[in-house]
């Protein structure tokens, strides 16, 4: 297995027994064309764990959804682990990923409408994951589990829902259609990649609700990847935060609400807290987001930083393991006092 | 004759990487020097050429490829090499007189078609459709026979024939551009309706316009040349590549491989053009505008 | 207030009956795009409605074009014999004393009832030359036009799932070679190397399709083989196009997530999703091919449309020039129209409009 | 400052029309920001090109207050261009892709030129500078610029053109949450600072929050409920309004219960709005007179000085049963 | 003989498949002749008088005898009795009285002097002329004498012309403007000079791309290609099974000149051009080799109007050329505008005369135009000076000198006299004896070459080949290169 690049090699401890996460992300390096996207990349999701994937556009996300699935572009090199269910991905070959993707590990994006084929009956292209993956089913019985799945993420008429197009289907619904083409062949993972940001926020609510009772019910992990800390932290019990192609923060949502460990994370909160009363305290990030294809020297948060002190700049700083049992990437977590919003 | 097309890079949702951005369009070096050299070689043709592309000789009459003419001699025994030159002069020429009657034409009419989208737009892309719906060739051919054959007229008549398309992607770059933001934006400050069209709006309606002008050079010297060949083109003894085409297609029995220069210059030069009317369109389609997609990617002769 | 508690949804599936007496907002279907009541056949209705003002229009142009033309019939006719009272006699004879609206109002009266008059030279109905001519024209575009799909539609695929490699890039610099080959230079090439070179294919003849449909076919290979060539190359960059867009589309990433097969990825879904384009494409070919024909007739000496308008327009016998271009625009019109319903049926979204 | 009555606009054919917006009134005070929030399609953005009369309005005034403070009718296009201005939501398509910065900034500065005279550059620089630029920015395209700086760019044309009154149409939505705030206190120093008035379009409670001073709530067209901002998102009195509070995903309410009101179904077809109440058909409170009558904004009857108005029969029983307030507050 | 040596014997079941390679426009001999329409007519029509196609010999047609009266004032022919027209109208003098009437009628045809034609009884055809004309007899022996069935002629109208109804040994059974023509044997047909049909159809594919002409005779598409382009010829020479014939014929490529306007109105400018011209070169140059002989004369070397001693007019002479120019008052040259017929043989003249000229101090920028477009142009609205065009001289040498000389003629743009050409065409008709008849000829051709009322420059080679297949392809090689098809046979294929 070939490894890219050597930092981020520092010893680190899991909080959980490792054995029992079902995917397992261990020092994910990406580069695209030989520009380095993501380095190191480390989280985990055990099994009916909702987990968040916050960070700022262009840090990764969707890239580290990617590398998971195994959909990467041409000319993507891959670095370190990522141990689904006791297989390691990123050696896997095409025909392992294929075989997996669908009925162990699923993804659905952000584009409802866009993501949907817009000349296929969306009923037949749920029917096509079927028969992908389980060829003996015969057409009607799979259009009998399509109807049920349909019924199951609320579709109202999942019948006629079956046959319609996309354009005939409002973008709440196309999202529904396609979280059910994406459990139709009940996979363990979902990743969602900011399946709301394209949808109101009365639809948004009911797309949460209904991704929070599948993960309670079915006992479905999900990666949810998302910009927004509303979203993630209503549904997530652990938010991973992603800084410019690095994890940056991990840790459970209520000590991440409560205490975040880490500047960026806590200036995102302040960011994205509406409280009428300290409304305008204008709480931004200064600054403008990094690149990771040309990160900033040591910590890649330091420019942006209100507590940078000279040691950011001298080093990458590791992921470490925080008092709250969360992992950090600051030097100073222990040290700094940050706000949360739910004090 | 033959169908231009979009370049598929062009459509492509996404923004280019910036890695891929910064290569150079392959073979565009290539096609530039050539044309550049043919033109240069046509401006300079009196210089050039190693003979008057008019001096016959007829006692060496289809003579073949030697020191003193190194592309041999035609059917009167003039320098094959020295009227392909000199043919420079009309192809290129002609061609101009084409795309630029297809310019002023056609962006004329999209832009007054655009710009009053009620009754005179609808009339006037009306009338587009029509024309378009003559294929173009047949179109071409009725005209040119209507006014009877010569570089002027052959190729004016390509240019009209071409000039629909024009309208029709001026028009609806136009119309996009019109409801574009920075137009309102524009209209708010209190600019007035002709200075942003002239301002804002034409400059990038006129983009892909003058990729599709590109294409149409190509395409204007194919149509050039299949006049010619049809007998509808430059009057004979003028050199033009389409006409010396043909006549090196009337003497095929005697001398059959005179049609191969003139074939492949014309070949060469149609590859040459499009090679950069890829490139631009590359280059135009990594800007901020872009129009949809549109029949006219396609056309055809 | 009892609906209260049970609208207070925590994560059940929400339930679509409406609260409060009203018209239930149908769930399926709502809003934009569907198909019309009366769906495909109005649809047709209204373009085949279109069809006559564009006819009209197309008719008026042609007509207008055909008067510009210098000389005229009677010159034609009478050649150096062309006095003025002669040319009187004749244009009397031929109708062409009459004010132009009445010439043209009485043209285009009878065009639309299917009688496109008599031709100037041979005295005939044109629509009888046409008859004759037609089915020549039209199958050398079908042939071209299916030769084309058999080759492209597969190499165009084939070059866009390998779009990044050097086989994709290959096929594709090399299709633009093709394009910018004249396509009658291209047949002059062809006709040297399997005519007059290997002597593999006849150079000439047209054996009717009706009388001896394989001599027939025999005949043509040569005359289709370079609109074949010419088009491929369109077809097979546009089809690349397209299928490089849907290959890299969301829908496609969906799929592929879902884990399809590529197979399935590619033909049923991309190929599918690139089909309007393709048949868009295909359709602006078979326009383009049928002004190709103008030429491979001629070299061809094939007895086709493009033949009659030559030599129509060398005789400047007018009713024949505008019967054979009121054809032209006819056929074109009915290839978009094809194209159109297709497109409906290729695509459901498109049809509302 | 600003005062719209009764407004209409129809977009379509006769046919089939489509209300976007259907008797909206609102008046902002000088100064003020009246913010708008609303679901897609409810015809927020409609409502703000009308106002900038960049879309024809079928019916209803517009009346601008003039350099007296006397609220004047200012009916068409020309009229209204230099008193309102109007900042998207995309900077990138606000922005002429082809000119430097500066241009477009300096655009309003020489309405009547065809190319804009460099003379009006140092201005242009100048209020690029107030927005944070600097002057070798003011040189770039659209494209060489970030999302936030470009939208800089497009509020620093905003202030050349001195109108008293702008439409700011989503203008942080597209831009990253790191971004947004620096965004926002820029519009709101340049209130300040200009004596500006806004109609701020968003989304977002966030973003409302911080700048507004007044809200609006529109729901298929029409406006179901108006007031302070502490009023209408602390307590909200419309059902929709309600909901969609309850909705936003707030990191405030993570750590507190997880019960909020879901709106069942979809937003109705716009062409074909539910009678009586547009709300009904998702309202969970919706009575049979919802669907006969349409309420009108009403404000709450015991006090007078309520600016607080809400569009629906019912909303004094509603406030009564359970609602989801905003904030802790 | 090539004919024979294909084994078989003729096949009257079968079918000569012919290239034609210009293109013919219809089919009335009262017509105008604007390509090469005669063959057509030779096979579809009887003639009252046969002129035999290669040897312009007079032979019986309709007419088995004819008179002219001493006084020259009358023509008497005597016809064949029981001849029927195609559509079945009994063909007698009153029906041949009538068909001649409404040829006259049509006005393409002159016949000098002639005050009408009667029909004393059903045998006897009378001509009645007011001067006596020699040239009748040889006119009646071209196409004024090919009679068409009144009644079909008055029944179709302008649509005649391709619908032709003679009384000959074929019937024009298909006819596809500029692609392809079918005779078909009439079996009504009764001997009335032609020969009968010698195969059942005759099927004619128009083709005037030279390749293609080659390919169809050497690919088995084609028996007998006639008025083949020249460089043809040279591809058709070595082919095995093929016989190749190429002859210069009764007819010229010249120059048209506008005498009614410019420069050209000055004789000298015309002589000069004439001088200016290397006539041997041209012809060569624009026929492969095939013609060298340039002439300002109406018919070839070897004709019996041929006068070989007048054959030395207008050699090149530059120097005599810029002399006449100075004279005419254009010491600096002189610029012209000239069209050209859009065919490739006279854009081809066109070329090489400009060069030509060019030397001399002429210029001259040809434009090409169809045949419609350019008459009008030149003949009607006087926008050219010279004209590149050609003409068939024809057997009966009245017609071509009538074009040339006469006031009224048709070819003479803007009706401006030529010199002494009335009165040579006047001596020419008076003219009874054989050597009347040369003197005025004698008198007429050197009116043509001091006047220059067209610049002749060549005589126009004629190119024919045939395939073993085809008998009698010697006998069907017309001398105005077109195709006599009765005289076309084919070998059955066994
Ligand atoms: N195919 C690709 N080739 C090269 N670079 C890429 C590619 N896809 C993404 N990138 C780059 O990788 C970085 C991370 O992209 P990614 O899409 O993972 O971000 P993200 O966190 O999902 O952002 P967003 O919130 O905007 O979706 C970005 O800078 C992007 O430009
Ligand atoms: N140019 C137009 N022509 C026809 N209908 C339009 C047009 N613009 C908007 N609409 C329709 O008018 C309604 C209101 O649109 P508007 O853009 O004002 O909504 P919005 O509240 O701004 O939505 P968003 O939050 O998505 O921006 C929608 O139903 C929309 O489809
Ligand atoms: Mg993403
Ligand atoms: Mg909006
Ligand atoms: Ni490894």
């Amino acid at each position: 297995m070939a490894h890219v690049g050597t930092a981020a090699a520092a010893a680190r401890q899991w909080p959980d027994d490792r054995s029992s996460n079902l995917l397992e992300v261990d020092r994910l390096q990406l580069a695209i064309d030989g520009v380095p996207l993501l380095s190191d990349v480390s989280f985990s999701c055990a099994p009916g764990e909702v987990v968040g994937l916050v960070g700022e556009s262009g840090s990764g996300k969707t890239l580290t959804g990617l590398s998971v699935m195994g959909l990467l572009p041409r000319g993507a090199e891959l670095g370190g682990h990522i141990t689904f269910d006791g297989t390691d991905l990123v050696s896997a070959s095409a025909k392992e990923l294929r075989r997996l993707r669908g009925t162990r590990l699923s993804m659905i994006f952000q584009e409802p409408r866009a993501s949907l084929h817009p000349a296929r009956p969306v009923g037949k292209q749920i029917v096509d994951v079927v028969r992908a993956h389980e060829p003996d089913v015969p057409a009607a019985a799979a259009r009998e589990r399509g109807v049920e799945l349909l019924a199951q993420v609320g579709l109202p008429s999942p019948r006629r829902t079956l046959n319609a197009y996309t354009h005939e289907l409002s973008g709440g619904m196309c999202q529904r259609v396609m979280i059910a083409m994406a459990l139709v062949c009940r996979p363990a993972l979902l990743i969602a990649d900011e399946p709301t940001t394209a949808l109101d926020v009365t639809i948004q609510a009911q797309i949460i609700a209904l991704l929070r009772r599948l993960a309670d019910e079915r006992g479905l992990s999900v990666v949810l990847i998302s910009h927004n800390l509303g979203v993630v932290s209503d549904l997530c019990s652990r938010v991973v935060t992603m800084y410019c192609g690095q994890v940056v923060n991990d840790d459970r949502t209520v000590e991440l609400l409560r205490r975040p460990r880490h500047p960026y994370p806590s200036a995102l909160l302040r960011a994205s807290d509406v409280d009428l009363d300290r409304a305008r305290d204008w709480a931004g990030i200064a600054g403008t987001p990094a690149n990771p294809a040309r990160p900033p020297h040591g910590c890649r948060f330091h420019p942006r930083c209100p507590f940078r002190t000279d040691a950011c700049e001298a080093a990458v700083p590791p992921l470490e393991p925080t008092a709250s049992g969360g992992m950090t990437r600051c030097v100073r977590h222990a040290e700094l006092d940050l706000v949360g919003v739910a004090a | 004759m033959t169908t231009t097309v979009a370049d598929p890079a062009a459509k492509r949702g996404g923004t280019a990487r910036p890695t891929k951005r910064a290569r150079p369009h392959p073979g565009l070096v290539v096609a530039v020097t050539v044309l550049g050299a043919l033109l240069l070689a046509a401006l300079l043709a009196p210089w050039v050429a190693p003979y008057d592309p008019l001096a016959q000789d007829l006692v060496n009459r289809n003579g073949g490829l030697s020191a003193a003419h190194l592309l041999g001699t035609d059917q009167f025994g003039r320098d094959v090499l020295s009227r392909l030159i000199w043919g420079g002069r009309n192809a290129f020429g002609g061609v101009l007189i084409a795309v630029g009657v297809t310019l002023v034409v056609g962006v004329t009419w999209g832009t007054v078609a655009g710009f009053w989208p009620r009754f005179t737009g609808t009339a006037l892309m009306r009338l587009a459709d029509i024309m378009i719906a003559f294929p173009t060739m047949v179109l071409a051919v009725a005209i040119t026979g209507s006014l009877g054959p010569g570089l002027t007229t052959s190729m004016v008549a390509i240019g009209l024939v071409l000039a629909p398309n024009t309208a029709q992607l001026t028009r609806s770059g136009v119309l996009a551009l019109r409801e574009r933001q920075f137009v309102q934006s524009a209209r708010l400050s209190g600019v007035p309706a002709p200075i942003v069209l002239v301002r804002h709006v034409l400059p990038l309606a006129l983009r892909p316009v003058v990729v599709q002008l590109t294409i149409y050079t190509g395409l204007a010297f194919v149509i050039q040349g299949v006049l010619s060949f049809l007998g509808l083109g430059v009057a004979k003894p003028t050199p033009s590549w389409g006409s010396d085409l043909s006549d090196a297609y009337s003497q095929i029995l005697s001398a059959p491989l005179q049609i191969i220069a003139p074939g492949v210059l014309l070949g060469v030069v149609v590859l040459c053009v499009y090679r950069i009317g890829d490139a631009l369109r590359d280059r135009m389609s990594s800007g901020a505008v872009r129009t949809e997609r549109t029949e006219d990617d396609v056309i055809v002769a | 207030m009892a609906a209260h508690e049970s609208a207070t949804l925590a994560g059940k599936p929400t339930d679509p009956a409406p609260p409060g007496g009203g018209d239930p907002e149908p769930a399926v279907g709502h809003g934009r795009g569907r198909l019309a009541a009366g769906g495909l056949p109005r649809f047709v209705l209204r373009r085949l409605l279109l069809f006559v003002p564009t006819a009209v229009g197309a008719g008026l142009l042609t007509f207008l074009l055909v008067k510009i033309i210098p000389g005229g019939p009677a010159y034609a006719k009478l050649g150096e014999e062309a006095t003025p009272e002669a040319i009187a006699v004749v244009e009397r004879q031929l109708g062409l004393d009459r004010p132009l609206p009445e010439q043209f109002f009485g043209w285009l009266g009878s065009a639309l009832l299917g009688d496109l008059g008599m031709s100037f030279q041979t005295g005939q109905p044109v629509i009888n030359l046409i008859v004759n001519a037609l089915p020549v024209t039209i199958e050398l575009v079908v042939l071209a036009i299916l030769g084309t799909i058999a080759v492209a539609v597969p190499i165009g695929v084939y070059a866009a799932r390998r779009a990044d490699r050097p086989v994709g890039r290959w096929i594709r610099s090399t299709s633009g070679l093709g394009l910018a080959v004249p396509d009658f230079f291209l047949a002059l090439v062809l006709i040297s190397i399997f005519s007059v070179g290997l002597g593999l294919l006849p150079r000439l003849g047209y054996p009717r399709l009706t009388e001896d449909p394989v001599g027939n076919l025999y005949h043509v290979i040569l005359p289709v083989l370079p609109m074949i060539l010419g088009g491929s190359a369109i077809v097979i960059r546009q089809v690349g196009a397209a299928m490089v867009d849907a290959l890299a589309s969301d829908y496609c990433r969906t799929a592929r997530a879902m884990g399809l097969p590529e197979r399935v990825i590619t033909w049923q879904y991309a190929f599918r999703a690139a089909l309007p384009t393709v048949l868009n494409v295909v359709a602006l070919l078979a326009l383009g091919q049928l002004g190709v024909t103008l030429v491979l007739e001629k070299i061809f000496v094939l007895p086709g449309m493009g033949s009659a308008l030559i030599n129509g327009i060398g005789v400047r016998d007018y009713p024949l020039i505008l019967g054979i271009v009121l054809v032209y625009v006819a056929i074109a019109l009915v290839v978009n129209l094809v194209v159109d319903i297709m497109a409906g049926i290729v695509d459901p979204a498109s049809r509302g409009a | 400052m600003l005062a719209v009555d009764d407004l209409v606009v129809t977009y379509g054919g006769r046919r089939d029309p489509l209300r976007a917006v259907d008797g909206v009134s609102l008046s902002i005070r000088r100064g003020e920001t009246l913010g708008i929030i609303g679901e897609s399609g409810s015809g927020k953005s409609t409502l703000a090109a009308a106002v900038a009369g960049l879309t024809p309005v079928t019916s209803g005034r517009v009346r601008i207050a003039d350099a007296d403070g006397v609220p004047t009718d200012v009916p068409a296009t020309v009229g209204r261009s230099g008193r309102v201005q109007m900042i998207f939501q995309d900077p990138m398509l606000a922005l002429s892709p082809s000119l430097p910065v500066w241009r477009s900034v300096a655009e309003p500065l020489a309405p009547r030129s065809l190319r804009v005279p460099g003379r009006f550059r140092a201005r242009a620089v100048e209020l690029l500078g107030r927005v944070g630029l600097g002057p070798e920015q003011a040189e770039r395209r659209p494209a060489q610029l970030s999302g936030g700086q470009r939208q800089r760019v497009t509020i620093a044309r905003a202030v050349a053109a001195s109108a008293p009154v702008v439409m700011c149409d989503e203008p942080v939505a597209a831009l990253d949450i790191s971004l947004q705030a620096g965004v926002l206190r820029l519009l709101d120093e340049m209130r300040a600072e200009h004596d500006l008035t806004y109609l701020f379009i968003s989304h977002d409670m966030t973003s409302i929050a911080r700048l507004a001073d007044q809200v609006g709530v529109m729901y298929l067209g029409r406006l179901v409920e108006v007031g302070p901002v502490r009023a209408v998102l602390g307590e909200p009195r419309h059902p929709y309004t309600q909901a969609l509070i309850s909705a936003v995903p707030s990191v405030a309410r993570a750590g507190r219960g997880r019960e909020r009101t879901l709106l069942p179904g979809e937003i109705p077809d716009a062409r074909r709005p539910p009678s009586g109440c547009r709300f009904r058909t998702r309202c969970p409170f919706a009575q049979p007179r919802c669907a006969r009558e349409a309420p009108t904004l009403s404000a709450d009857s015991t006090d007078g000085a309520d600016e607080h108005r809400t569009a629906c029969h019912f909303w004094p029983q509603i406030r009564n049963g359970r609602a989801t307030p905003f904030t802790a507050a | 003989d090539p004919s024979g040596t294909a084994g078989g014997a003729p096949d009257p079941a079968g079918t000569v498949n012919v290239v034609h390679g210009s293109t013919p426009n219809q089919f009335d001999p009262c017509g105008t002749l604007n390509g090469s329409e005669l063959a057509y007519m030779w096979a579809v029509y009887a003639p009252l008088i046969r002129s035999n196609p290669v040897t312009g010999e007079l032979t019986p047609g309709i007419a088995t005898a004819w008179e002219t009266a001493p006084d020259g004032l009358s023509l008497t022919l005597t016809l064949r009795s029981g001849l029927t027209f195609q559509d079945g109208t009994p063909l007698d003098a009153t029906t041949a009285a009538q068909s001649l009437e409404q040829c006259i009628a049509l006005g393409n045809q002159t016949v000098p002097g002639l005050e009408g034609v009667t029909a004393p009884d059903p045998q006897t055809l009378v001509f009645t002329l007011s001067s006596p004309s020699s040239g009748l007899v040889d006119l009646l022996g071209s196409r004024l004498g090919l009679l068409a069935s009144p009644r079909a002629r008055e029944a179709e109208g302008t649509a005649f012309g391709s619908k032709p109804v003679g009384a000959g040994p074929y019937q024009l059974t298909e006819f596809v403007p500029g692609s392809s023509i079918r005779l078909t044997r009439w079996d009504g047909y009764q001997e009335a000079g032609p020969p009968p049909g010698k195969v059942a159809a005759i099927a004619v594919q128009i083709i005037t791309d030279p390749s293609a002409q080659v390919a169809a005779l050497t690919g088995g598409q084609a028996d007998y290609g006639y008025r083949l382009e020249s460089s043809a010829a040279a591809a058709l020479r070595d082919v095995p099974g093929v016989t190749l014939s190429n002859e210069i014929g009764v007819a010229i490529s010249d120059l048209n000149v506008d005498r009614s306007q410019g420069p050209l109105q000055d004789v000298r400018v015309r002589q000069a051009i004439s001088y200016a011209i290397d006539r041997t070169a041209v012809a060569a140059a624009a026929n492969d080799g095939l013609s060298d002989v340039g002439s300002v004369q109406p018919y070839p070397p070897g004709h019996p109007y041929h006068f070989d001693d007048l054959n030395g007019a207008y050699p090149r002479d530059l120097a005599k050329a810029r002399q006449l120019l100075a004279e005419a008052g254009y010491p600096d040259g002189v610029t012209l505008r000239g069209v050209s017929l859009d065919g490739a043989n006279f854009q081809n003249n066109a070329v090489l005369i400009a060069q030509q000229l060019a030397e001399a101090g002429i210029t001259v920028n040809f434009e090409a135009k169809a045949l419609p477009d350019a008459t009008k142009s030149f003949y009607t609205d006087h926008q050219y000076d010279i004209f590149s065009t050609g003409m068939n001289s024809g057997p009966d040498w009245l017609t071509i000198y009538r074009r040339l000389l006469a006031t009224t003629s048709s070819g003479n743009a803007g009706k401006v006299s030529v010199p002494g050409g009335d009165e040579a065409l006047a001596q020419l008709n008076a003219a009874t004896t054989p050597d009347q008849l040369e003197a005025a000829l004698r008198n007429a051709t050197q009116v043509l070459q001091d006047q220059l009322p067209i610049v002749p420059l060549y005589f126009t080679p004629y190119v024919a080949a045939w395939t073993d297949r085809v008998a009698g392809g010697p006998d069907a090689f017309a001398i105005n290169g077109e195709a006599d098809f009765t005289a076309l046979g084919v070998m059955s294929a066994g």
